[in-house]
């Protein structure tokens, strides 16, 4: 009972950590991306100073907007952070990833962009549409490849559930899995499609024709706005916890021991700052693309993904 | 036997009372009461034959088994339906000069003698007479084909009546064969060598190879007036150019009691035979002309010419099961040839109000019945889904049994059934819908209809589907043991 | 089984009741609809006493043949699926008195005159109410007949009065068109299943369901035997490719007869398929799965993609429910591979993932079809691009509609995801078979499933973005009101079942125990071996899946969230749209449902006849005064399948027409040489 | 058989059989209108005789009546009426087209042949006088349906129908010595309503189509386009 009861305490703590930490992480991809354009680059606590300017504004509202469009910004917010409660960020023995599984996980997002693009076509602007039409097409590419690499994933540790994927995957030892390979690759690809970023889409800018997801969000100000940004922020957080944990979980922290905790927090802060840096370095190396250029890129996606798959079956069912 | 004299004498008077007779109003309605009492009779023989059994009158003459004592009774009631449709649907052809009264006289007894015709046919004994019936019922419905006179009704009148006098005429000659068979063995007392009951009796002496030929002779024959492929052509002509009434006793009754004169001649035969050729060739007859009736529907302009082509379709299908042999499937043919008959004749009396109220036959004319006249679409649609085999009514249960039978003896042959009923419903289909539904035409006006005739039939036919009451299952069970000597299941 | 008769029996009544409704049309709108509303009940009821007791009865009616009576039995699978039609039913008879006031002022004829007296008139209130009631009460004879002969007649008896009704607003030739491909389909796909069960009867020697049960099938006649079923119920399902007169027929009708069609209809094909796979044919052989996961997921593929490119809103609900038809038809080809491979255990997961989905679509298939009809109703415009901004005009139905849509979409907690999820988790369970094939090929299903509900996703956020968000198009739509109180009062009761459905799959699944247990012997021990909170399809090791704590805790973040915000009300300011400062904004500017789905078209290009116009006026050289675009989405089957099989019988045809060429000589020719034929023949 | 070992009047029959083919012949060869029906009332009067024939060596009283009957309605009365319809008309003296009569003879005499081959087995069971006689009506009947098919005017196809109804009539006689006799009457019957109903039916042809070119009645078929 009392293990219990600690463990629920740490998913609650660790969902907060995950929130918590979440803008610093993408402050830091700005950075390194600053430093790699040698650019300016503004300091690393930047998000929080946005997120607390943005709470603090009066909402601006579109006179033709509808509670729909006021209540989008909660629920996209807590979608997503209910994705980060289920999934483990220093520790594997966690409650609430039996809550939701990667299925689910997927769900969360998919709730999440279902509300945020009824909400920017809420308004009936042009740019709205626009955005919510290319969402949704990027988005529903995307999904097909990232199932199919999970797939390959959950079918060598037979379970959907991540916890417990990740101890497999612990107790197996390390074993160089092509499968892997490929659905790391494909994994990584979607990643960068759903969390918006260089070559699908470009968070830097507001011009018509390149924006996806900015698009969307046009309409919002203040905490509304707010809520959304940080979402995203945590979106993002969860793609490269997922990456991380999933391919190298090593370091992560077995039973909740304090010194365990403090190894995983560790290890996980350096494996994201790894990551980070490689996302700083392929956004920096690559141009944003035609956005008919990006079905081909999912694709492609989806492509490594069933090759993994096709590993699996073909060579790892020994294994 | 009291009752079969009745059967018989009321509709001969008739023909002499209503040629006489000047006033056609009153024709009408005699018409209707002539036709009422031969129904009473045939209903009271039935009760005798279903009580006593089978009975051979004096003289041999007649002969009423469970067969076609049935047939008579649905014949004696469908002629009177049609009556009663009659009256004032003729009335309306006389208000729109299309016939003159002196040929209603004409009309009108002639209607009885068509009856007369038939009942003689279904319940004598005498193959002979059998066939004089035959040709008497050609001969009675010929001028009413041509009743309007029309260079079409003249047409099709003229190729009804060479068609049908030709083949009528090979019939005869089975019939001589057949005697010459049964005569050398029967010898001296040459007036039984015809009785179709001594004929049956003696079935297995017959010598085969003389009745062999003689059925072919019988098949074209009859098969003629049954209106099988390729002996059919005259039957579309006939039955879409007469007056609709006579359209609806063409295709109800007569084709019946053709295939009844068929019938007949398949037990003797096989009797003598002891092989299946008499029912192959009625398979193969019946499938060939489904088939291809089945696509002419698609082809047609004309809604009366449309439904006699199912009328083929139709006979086709109970030659098929006739064919087939076995119990189920006569039970099921003698149950589609009832159904038939009811359904087919209210859908003509629909079809004939539909004609009168637009004033065409011309399906492309005929818009919108619901809207201008809602009794006349709906019936014609209800008729249209009966007998197009849709349940509840009574024509899918026996094409359920001719299926059911067909796959339990010939299972390959069920393709061609199942594709012949889908393709026969969309031929059906695509006509008939635009002509009930959609936005009428100008000048489409509503007529005095009596739909009483349509509602009974549908009623009917819709009882014989939800449950085939008790004393007609027996009937037909009788009469299938009769005809394929076994009871189904 | 007293319940059912009750519940057909008021069906019927209802409708014999509704005939009087041409002179009394309050009749129609209170007693017929009454009665069928106590017809829903009762066969809610019905079927949820066999779903509790798990128990059959059986009955026989002295009816049919003189010696193939009419037998009838009530076991959980049918009890399971009456249910489903209560439901639906119950909602519709809430739904239609408010409905029906559509039906009873007189409608403009198209295409004639002003002054002619025949301009107005008034559909028939009582044929609806009839066929209706026929309607009903055939699905629900379907469910109890227990001999092909039973099946047969009420199969068709539900064909012909929806038929009927698909014909109802006859004046329109569209209606009129897709009634007769409708009616059509249905006899074609009947004689099929007729066929079917003759090939059974034919070794079982019998009629009745219990014979077939018994009989010793080889397996080439019963894989033969399948094939045809698939065929038949695929048909009426609306199985790709035989799916055509699906959009067609289930528009055309009254809204909510479409809310039944697309509702429950398809499930009784559904009821049937597995009525005759599981429990008729009984051994289960793994090709058969396989034909049906791949038929499933074409089904589901084209048939979201093909409702994604619709505009009129009716046409893409009924493809949508091929979609939907096609992950049943999934979750029934998985079942059958896992069963026929010797692993019952993820079998049943499969069986009651398609089970449970359709009991999910019909619920919101139903709730959708009811609030698109409350639209109609009042804007009288079908076309997307004509609607908009209703969310501010019918806010009660666009909430209702909102929450169908997110069910429809599978996004959790709602329902639609919890059937999808189960599906997926019975794909994820591959590793156990043998078959290598099996196990790389079921997978790419899984994904393309994703890719399926993610397309629907999309679907449905064009949907409702266009019809209910941002601004009204047309002056109609701009004074929509909102529906009467019945019409709400059903869709809230389906709004919630989608809500109740999601959270306690559990529940749902304790429900559909015995149905497995009749039809797989094997009850599915380990979904709820953690007490109703958890969903652990396989084991909790493997997946788990806690809707009521995922609600819990989203009630809690948002909560949390505006408490945290709205602490201290800072206040909100309204202004004009911003749209990037250029201002201007018209209606017109917006994203219309063809410029939406544009990226998605271009993408799947190859799946769709497309034929997009664009004339440009150009008044100068390089100067264009206006554009006018439109744009066509054909159905590859059409001109793949349909059309050469019409053209193939009408030139048959016009070969046969030759033989009667009019000319009586030459018919005399012919009896002439039959004569000769035959008697070559015999001598 | 050989006909030397027979009787006079069995012989008799046997050429009067052979006559009644040779009419059929003569009737298929024959032109114009006006020869036809003389040919068609001579087929009824050798029809007759050969009923009589028939009853003197069987010595069946009631043959005597139907060879009466016989020659009163198919030798006189029907060949009568066409002669009087024709006049009426104005076309005793037409004169139409036969498309390769020696052909159609040809035809004519390979159907005799095949009726023979057909006939065979039953004409070995007879035992009567006139046993191969079958052969012979059957090949009567199929002439007349042959005549029908070849030729376009109403009257000559009146007149094959009125010889097939011969040749059955032949058949009967000639192989089982008449049918009984209420059968007989009503076959008479009908062949006289029939003869009476196609004097009906020509003026009603003619006033429709005004000819009697059966080939012109082509309103009703399904060619269409």
């Amino acid at each position: 009972m009392a293990d219990q009861l600690t463990g629920w305490l740490f998913a609650v703590l660790q969902t907060l950590l995950f929130a918590g930490t979440a803008p610093l992480l993408s402050g830091w991809i700005k950075r390194l991306k600053c430093h790699l354009q040698n650019r300016a680059a503004p300091s690393l606590f930047q998000p929080y100073r946005d997120l607390a300017k943005l709470f603090g504004k009066n909402v601006v509202l579109a006179q033709n907007a509808s509670w729909l469009f006021r209540v989008a910004p909660y629920v996209v917010f807590g979608a997503i952070l209910l994705a980060a409660s289920a999934v483990p960020l220093v520790a594997i023995p966690l409650p609430t990833a039996a809550i939701a599984d990667v299925i689910v996980l997927a769900g969360f997002f998919a709730l999440a962009r279902f509300f945020q693009t009824l909400a920017s076509m809420d308004i009936g602007t042009t740019f709205g549409g626009m955005g919510a039409s290319r969402e949704v097409t990027v988005a529903s590419l995307a999904e097909p490849a990232m199932l199919m690499a999970v797939f390959t994933l959950t079918m060598t540790a037979s379970t959907t559930n991540l916890s417990v994927a990740m101890q497999h995957i612990l107790d197996a030892g390390l074993v160089l899995r092509p499968s892997f390979l490929f659905a790391f690759l494909s994994l990584a690809m979607v990643a960068v499609a759903e969390t918006g970023r260089i070559p699908v889409d470009n968070p830097e800018t507001h011009l018509e024709l390149t924006m996806l997801h900015e698009a969307t969000v046009l309409e919002y100000s203040a905490r509304h706005l707010a809520l959304i940004d940080w979402a995203g922020m945590i979106k993002l957080m969860i793609y490269a916890v997922l990456i991380s944990d999933i391919f190298l979980p090593w370091g992560i922290a077995r039973q909740l021991t304090l010194p365990a905790v403090a190894v995983g927090v560790v290890a996980v802060a350096a494996k994201l700052a790894m990551l980070a840096v490689l996302l700083a370095l392929w956004e920096t190396v690559l141009a944003k693309m035609r956005l008919f250029r990006v079905p081909q890129f999912l694709g492609f996606a989806f492509l490594l993904s069933l090759l993994g798959l096709l590993m699996h079956v073909i060579l790892e069912s020994a294994l | 036997m009291i009752p079969l004299y009745f059967l018989l004498w009321l509709p001969l008077a008739g023909v002499l009372l209503l040629a006489l007779l000047p006033s056609y109003r009153l024709a009408g309605h005699l018409n209707i009461a002539i036709s009422a009492a031969t129904f009473a009779a045939s209903v009271w023989l039935a009760w005798d034959v279903l009580h006593t059994g089978p009975e051979l009158s004096r003289g041999n003459l007649f002969y009423i088994d469970a067969f076609n004592v049935y047939l008579v009774a649905l014949t004696a009631f469908v002629g009177l339906t049609t009556a009663i449709f009659s009256r004032p649907y003729m009335q309306h052809e006389v208000e729109r000069g299309r016939v003159g009264p002196r040929r209603m006289r004409l009309y009108h007894s002639m209607y009885q003698g068509f009856l007369f015709a038939m009942l003689l046919a279904l319940t004598t004994n005498n193959m002979g007479v059998l066939w004089v019936a035959m040709e008497a019922a050609t001969l009675t419905t010929v001028l009413l084909v041509s009743l309007y006179r029309t260079p079409e009704s003249v047409e099709a009148a003229w190729k009804y009546f060479i068609l049908c006098g030709v083949g009528i005429a090979q019939a005869l000659f089975g019939t001589v064969l057949l005697y010459f068979a049964a005569e050398r063995r029967l010898g001296p007392d040459r007036g039984r060598a015809l009785l179709w009951n001594v004929l049956h009796n003696h079935a297995a002496q017959l010598d085969p190879a003389v009745l062999t030929i003689a059925f072919v002779f019988l098949l074209v024959g009859y098969g003629t007036k049954v209106g099988l492929v390729p002996l059919h052509n005259w039957l579309p002509d006939a039955h879409s150019e007469g007056p609709t009434p006579m359209s609806a006793v063409l295709s109800g009754l007569l084709l019946n009691v053709a295939l009844y004169a068929l019938v007949r001649v398949k037990m003797l035969v096989d009797g003598s035979l002891h092989t299946a050729l008499a029912g192959h060739l009625m398979m193969g007859f019946g499938l060939l002309s489904f088939l291809v009736a089945v696509l002419f529907l698609h082809r047609q302009h004309d809604i009366k010419r449309m439904f006699s082509y199912s009328s083929i379709e139709h006979m086709g299908l109970m030659t098929f099961a006739f064919g087939i042999g076995g119990a189920l499937a006569t039970f099921a043919a003698l149950l589609h040839m009832t159904v038939h008959s009811l359904t087919k004749s209210s859908i003509f009396v629909t079809v004939g109000h539909a004609a009168q109220l637009t004033g065409t036959q011309r399906i492309e004319h005929i818009r919108g019945l619901i809207r201008t006249q809602p009794t006349v679409g709906w019936g014609l649609l209800a008729g249209t889904l009966a007998i197009a085999g849709f349940p509840p009514f009574g024509v899918f249960m026996s094409e359920f049994l001719v299926l059911n039978a067909t796959m339990k003896s010939w299972p390959w042959l069920t393709l061609p059934l199942l594709l012949g009923l889908a393709v026969a419903f969309a031929g059906l289909f695509r006509y008939v819908q635009p002509m009930v539904y959609g936005i009428p035409p100008p000048g489409q006006v509503r007529v005095r209809a009596n739909m009483l005739p349509v509602a009974i039939h549908l009623a009917l036919v819709l009882w014989l589907g939800l449950s085939i009451p008790l004393f007609l299952a027996h009937w037909f069970e009788q009469a299938t043991q009769l005809i394929s000597g076994s009871l189904p299941l | 089984m007293l319940l059912a008769y009750g519940a057909i029996g008021a069906a019927l009544l209802s409708g014999v009741t509704a005939l009087a409704a041409d002179r009394f049309p309050a009749v129609l709108r209170w007693i017929s609809f009454t009665l069928l509303g106590l017809c829903g009940l009762g066969a809610v009821a019905a079927g949820g006493m066999v779903l509790l007791t798990g128990e059959r009865m059986t009955a026989q009616l002295p009816c049919g043949l003189p010696w193939l009576n009419w037998h009838l039995r009530l076991d959980p699978l049918s009890g399971f699926f009456m249910a489903i039609i209560g439901i639906a039913v119950i909602a519709v008879s809430l739904y239609g008195p408010g409905y029906a006031l559509e039906f009873q002022r007189p409608v403009r004829m198209p295409g004639t005159g002003r002054d002619d007296s025949r301009e107005h008139f008034r559909p028939s209130l009582a044929a609806l109410g009839l066929f209706t009631g026929v309607f009903v009460a055939g699905m629900l004879a379907v469910l109890l007949a227990d001999d092909a002969f039973v099946f047969m007649i009420s199969w068709e008896l539900m064909s012909v009065s929806s038929y009927l009704l698909v014909a109802y607003q006859h004046q329109h030739p569209a209606n009129r068109h897709a009634a007769f491909l409708y009616l059509l389909q249905a006899h074609v796909g009947a004689l099929v299943i007729l066929l079917a069960f003759g090939v059974l009867a034919g070794f079982g020697g019998g009629f009745t369901f219990h014979a077939m049960r018994t009989a010793h099938l080889t397996p080439a006649w019963s894989s033969l035997a399948f094939a045809l079923a698939l065929f038949g119920f695929g048909m009426k399902a609306g199985m790709v490719p035989l799916h055509a007169w699906l959009p067609e027929a289930h528009p055309a009708a009254p809204s909510h007869i479409s809310a039944l069609m697309s509702g429950v209809m398809i499930k009784v094909a559904i009821y049937g398929l597995i009525r005759f796979a599981f429990d008729l044919l009984g051994q289960l052989q793994w090709s058969w799965g396989l034909a049906t996961l791949t038929a499933g997921t074409a089904t589901a593929l084209l048939g979201v993609l093909y409702a994604l490119a619709q505009n009129d809103i009716k046409r893409l609900l009924a493809y949508s429910s091929v979609e939907n038809v096609g992950i049943i038809f999934m979750g029934l080809g998985l079942s059958m591979i896992f069963v026929a491979t010797g692993h019952p255990a993820i079998g049943v997961v499969a069986l009651l993932a398609a089970l449970y989905h359709s009991l999910n679509h019909a619920v919101f298939k139903t709730l959708l079809f009811l609030g698109v009809g409350a639209v109609v109703y009042r804007t009288h415009e079908r076309d997307l691009d004509h609607l908009g901004g209703l969310i501010r005009r019918m806010p009660a139905t666009a909430l209702f509609v909102l929450i169908g849509c997110l069910s429809i979409a599978a996004l959790p907690p709602f329902n639609g995801f919890a059937s999808e999820w189960l599906t997926l988790q019975a794909a994820l369970q591959v590793p156990v078979l043998a078959s290598g094939v099996l196990r790389s090929i079921i997978p790419i299903a899984a994904a393309l499933l994703a890719l399926t509900s993610a397309l629907a996703a999309a679907t449905f956020v064009k949907v409702y973005g266009v019809a209910f968000l941002g601004q009204a198009r047309t002056r109609r739509v701009a004074h929509a009101r909102e529906v009467g109180l019945g019409m709400q009062a059903a869709m809230a009761m389906l709004a919630l079942l989608c809500l109740a459905l999601g959270v306690v799959p559990t529940a749902v699944i304790r429900l559909l125990e015995p149905v497995t247990q009749d039809l797989l012997r094997l009850r599915p021990a380990a979904a709820t071996v953690r007490g109703w909170l958890w969903l652990t399809p396989v084991s909790p090791r493997v997946a788990s899946y806690s809707a009521p704590l995922v609600v819990a805790a989203m009630v809690l973040t948002l909560l949390a969230g505006y408490l945290l915000m709205h602490w201290r009300r800072p206040g909100v300011r309204r202004v004009p749209p911003w749209d990037c400062g250029f201002g201007g904004l018209t209606t017109r500017m917006q994203y219309t449902s063809t410029a939406f789905t544009q990226p998605v078209r271009r993408v799947f290009a190859p799946v769709w006849h497309t034929d997009e116009r664009i004339e440009k006026h150009e008044v100068a050289p390089a100067r264009i005064a206006g554009l006018r675009y439109q744009l066509h989405i054909g159905d590859w089957s059409w001109t793949a399948l349909y059309e050469p099989i019409g053209r193939a019988v009408l030139a048959a045809a016009r070969r046969v027409g030759r033989i009667q060429a009019g000319n009586i000589r030459l018919y005399l020719a012919y009896s002439f040489f039959t004569l000769l034929l035959l008697l070559w023949l015999i001598s | 058989m050989h006909p030397d070992n027979l009787g006079v009047f069995s012989q008799g029959i046997l050429v009067s059989a052979a006559l009644v083919l040779f009419t059929s012949f003569v009737m298929l060869a024959q032109a114009r209108i006006q020869p036809l029906i003389y040919a068609f009332a001579w087929q009824g009067a050798l029809l007759s005789v050969t009923t009589a024939l028939v009853a003197l060596v069987s010595g069946h009283a009631h043959l005597y009546i139907s060879a009466l009957l016989t020659f009163g309605l198919k030798a006189l009365l029907i060949p009568w009426m066409l002669y009087r319809l024709t006049q009426r008309l104005h076309i005793q003296f037409d004169v139409e087209i036969v498309s390769h009569p020696s052909l159609t003879l040809l035809a004519g005499a390979v159907l005799v042949v095949f009726c023979y081959y057909v006939a065979l087995p039953v004409a070995q069971l007879s035992t009567l006088v006139t046993r191969n006689t079958i052969a012979v009506s059957m090949a009567t009947v199929l002439l007349g349906m042959l005549l029908m098919i070849t030729r376009r005017t109403a009257v000559a196809q009146v007149i094959g129908f009125m010889s097939i109804e011969n040749g059955l009539f032949f058949a009967a006689v000639a192989s089982t010595y008449g049918m009984p006799m209420i059968v007989e009457l009503g076959v008479a019957f009908d062949v006289l309503v029939a003869a009476v109903l196609f004097g009906v039916f020509f003026f009603q042809i003619r006033s429709s189509i005004d000819s009697l070119d059966v080939d012109r009645l082509d309103r009703l078929s399904e060619k269409g386009d």
